[in-house]
């Protein structure tokens, strides 16, 4: 037999941020305080990208970052703070300084939207949102949802434009070169991201052989199919957290919160944090191995 | 019983808890609402099944999380999937029994803003938006709502109408297909409040010890029913204060020494 | 800490059928070769239930006994035949007798007529099944399936009534008492199966404890949550396979096809396994041990 | 190349695995098409990626699988999921560049029928249906059709169309929206076809050794366009029937000593 070679789509952060033109729609995985792709929005920042837009559920530290340095100021999402912290500092000076662009959705009517790009539909139908301002006020979009007589039952639903954006960017636990990966823990949108996609990028904590990934097919997530680049990158989510592997940094979150309330301090944060570190080898050095240690998941319990 | 000195947030934690129902399934979002549903879960409700919406189901976690997406929720949860799960099969499938949520802004119909202050066009403040608050409000079955007690919270016109309360009263929402009730009860840290089942406005349900139905009604910016004979909230008692503490030893959302 | 009580969901095979009333709805589990509810399929026969209507993607031998005993003869489904066998010869005798009627659709369009259920909406759209005469020629339904104007792309889509049957039912490898299931192996359309029904049926081949459960969450693919009852049945799909576990027993499934060509031979076919024994432990018994033997997997391999 | 013996069905089944291109993402059935498939994966197209719509995703199987949900296409797969992520987020997501199909009854577009045999109120055939085809042939990157020939499957109208060819000509499948490019090869046991790129009709490509042009125009129930010079289709190698035999050891689809 002949053997296949296994495509290999390993990068580097650097690398597949290149790849991510000004202006690019991105759909944006990580939920909360799980899995969110933070060293990629700093490297974004490091590469001065602007004019991107972003789609999804919930980010905090991550987008909040990309507002600040003006990387990103347009979003469809529906949820932005930093949950049990507070409002998202920049977010909140950004917003009132009228920078920021929102087209305001449900979780659930965002994760439908990715399943609708997914299953190329151009639609998925809701019983959410109606009856609200979500329904009519609206500033990016031409068409954010519509209501139509249901051809079935005859009562009002809601249908939701579905979304392909150009990329689908995700952290996850583990991946092989070909691109196969496996999350654990929640999944949130992250499977129907990579799905509707025109290219995905996956940054894991760890690159595993593609025999490790077909001796355990069922936990396979996300197939290589979906997947363009695949970055391994160990603490990619820092200061957010990866069920199994590490923690979040809650003692740099609240310094986040406090620091950037004042543009000043946000600057400061900028300079110190993101563009003061050549890169994320530099970012990881500068958190310095005893505290990344401190973050490091007990197997037992996952955090 | 013996009575124990009892902050105003740990009396919000205790009527969320005394909300649930044993064998409920509850939709808890972070904050005061994981400690309520987890209290509830500890003491009267053992078989309450909680969900949160990253894609945790039925969990037993043994410590307190600061997301809904926090590991600290998948340690011997049930099931660890995704949103489509949480919020979609079983929220608009009618699975939930009862959602909790918090407000910036609600109406007398229990209508919810938590997405701007001030005018759409030029808002003063950006709130952090629906996340799965419209979905729960929308959907589970009758909606607990939870927050510190502010007369400007109150209104008579919402800034934004994010999630759905009553909407403008009997049989809107079933007119727009919800598939659940709506909000049920209000608590906050210096009363509780219920919605009249035939105009479905709200009122007054009971005052906590040392508040008056007086001070409620100055403290609320629309004209607040209130009933004749209004009781005062039970006191938490000391096995719950003690539970609820065992829980948030750090006092991440009980705050520390705080009245 | 007030401990819960694991809520226990096991009943005996026996007991869950007389709980499917005549006339009920049901939506089958299973993929082709794949963890089909055989042993249900024969208990239903010996209740000699009438009436009832299956909807599922494809399965085989299991739905060709019901046709042939007469316990099922309406059918919304994609495909219905004995994979590299041949066609499945009750369908094809009792289709010629004109007693079976079916509603046509496609694989997908059956998976997401589940998932629509699942997620509690009238209808989902697909971008298949239009152009063909499954769009127009229907026996079953008033609304097969409609075909509007998409309001976003003004483009031409396909809308398929979502399905919410009186009962899902499917096979499986593990759950616990409280109906966490377990599925190794591809999943078909079970996990949309269980979340659309109105009551959920589980049969699997291992009971394991709710602490193993939750040892492993990804693991679980069905929350407790929708299922209402779970019954242990070991080799409940056989002459079929369920992954892991144990592999079809092609010699019976042989022997079935020719067997049944006739009407006296599925007679005699029903006579002597479905009727000539008392219940599924009987069915082992006559199957022998030995068989048994012979049939179970390989771990190594799963087949 | 030292010629070998080989049936005609083995020489669909090469036809079938020439027909894939190195690298594509193909989708198969059972029968003849799994067998081309993987012969193609071990010959000359050994990063082709091979999907099964029950949920395996790129298999590595060893052993020949009877069903489409065999637990054989389980072992070294890369991913073993459902029906919504083959025939929903790959298929019907535009990823999959080749899809097989068997049929009944084909008319002259490439338009397919298994569904009913006879009229559709009082059919004499019920065949198995759609299951998954509709799907691939109106996604897949293009069609390859498979089956043995018998003049009345090629009919000039079908008893029921259950699969998109090319409709009724070009244009057609564009204006429903269908995502795939429709048929562009029929492999049978006596002959090749393709469609004329402008009017989308079917057309003879090249005869099997022993076959003429004439008795394929003879052999199908419709005007067969039959270009100048049709040349005969390549023989096997030897090693691509050796190949293919320890694909099929037991000879399950091959058969057995048959010609």
């Amino acid at each position: 037999m002949t053997e296949a070679a296994i495509e290999d789509k390993r990068i580097t952060l650097e690398e597949v941020t290149k790849k991510v033109p000004d202006g690019a729609h991105i759909a944006w995985g990580g939920f909360g305080y799980q899995r969110p792709p933070e060293a990629f929005a700093m490297e974004l920042i490091r590469q001065k990208k602007r004019g991107i837009r972003v789609y999804t559920c919930g980010s905090e530290h991550d987008l909040d970052i990309l507002v600040g340095a003006e990387v990103c100021l347009e979003f469809e999402v529906a949820f932005f703070a930093i949950e049990a912290l507070g409002l998202a500092p920049n977010l909140r000076r950004r917003s009132q300084e009228g920078k920021v662009k929102f087209e305001d959705y449900s979780n659930l009517a965002m994760a439908l939207r990715f399943l609708g790009g997914a299953l190329n539909v151009p639609f998925m139908p809701i019983r959410h949102m109606i009856g609200t301002d979500m329904m009519e006020k609206t500033r990016l979009r031409k068409d954010k949802a519509k209501v139509i007589d249901c051809p079935f039952t005859g009562m009002s639903i809601t249908l939701l434009p579905s979304i392909q954006a150009d990329f689908g960017v995700i952290c996850a636990q583990k991946a092989d070169q070909a691109g196969n990966v496996q999350i654990f823990g929640i999944k949130g949108e992250d499977n129907e991201i990579t799905r509707c996609a025109k290219k995905s990028i996956v940054f894991v904590e760890e690159i595993i052989s593609n025999e490790e990934i077909r001796q355990h097919p069922d936990m396979t997530m996300i197939p290589g199919l979906y997947v363009d680049y695949v970055v391994e990158l160990p603490f990619g989510s820092w200061p957010m957290q990866v069920f199994g592997i590490y923690d979040y940094d809650l003692a740099h979150l609240q310094y986040y919160v406090q620091e950037c309330k004042t543009e000043e301090g946000w600057q400061k944060y900028l300079d110190e944090w993101i563009l003061g570190v050549e890169n994320h080898e530099g970012l990881l050095k500068k958190i310095g191995e005893k505290r990344l240690k401190e973050l490091r998941a007990d197997p037992k319990y996952g955090y | 019983m013996e009575m124990t000195e009892y902050s105003s947030t740990e009396m919000m934690a205790v009527c969320g808890a005394h909300a649930v129902k044993d064998g409920e399934r509850v939709f808890a979002g972070t904050g005061l609402p994981v400690l309520g549903a987890m209290l509830a879960k500890v003491t009267h409700a053992p078989n309450a099944i909680i969900i949160y919406e990253g894609g945790y189901v039925d969990t037993q976690n043994k410590d307190l999380a600061l997301s809904v997406a926090d590991s600290r929720l998948g340690y011997r949860a049930a099931a660890s999937i995704g949103l489509i799960e949480t919020l979609g099969f079983l929220m608009m499938g009618g699975r939930v029994d009862v959602g909790f949520l918090g407000a910036a802004q609600i109406d007398e119909y229990g209508n919810i803003n938590t997405s701007y202050i001030g005018e759409f066009e030029k808002p003063k403040v950006r709130l952090p938006g629906s996340g799965g608050g419209n979905d729960i409000a929308s959907s589970a079955g009758r909606i607990i709502l939870m927050f510190t007690h502010d007369a400007r919270k109150f209104v008579k016109k919402l800034d934004y109408l994010t999630s759905p309360g009553h909407l403008s009263g009997p049989g809107s929402r079933e007119k727009l297909g919800l598939i659940g009730k709506g909000p049920a009860l209000v608590v906050t840290d210096k009363c509780q409040m219920d919605f009249n089942p035939d105009t479905k406005r709200i009122r007054l349900k009971s005052v906590h010890p040392g508040v008056t139905p007086e001070w409620v009604k100055e403290n609320v910016m629309f004209d607040l029913i209130i009933p004749n004979d209004i009781p005062t909230t039970a006191e938490p008692t000391a096995q719950e204060l003690e539970t609820l503490r065992t829980l948030d030893p750090q006092g991440i959302y009980l705050g520390k020494g705080q009245k």
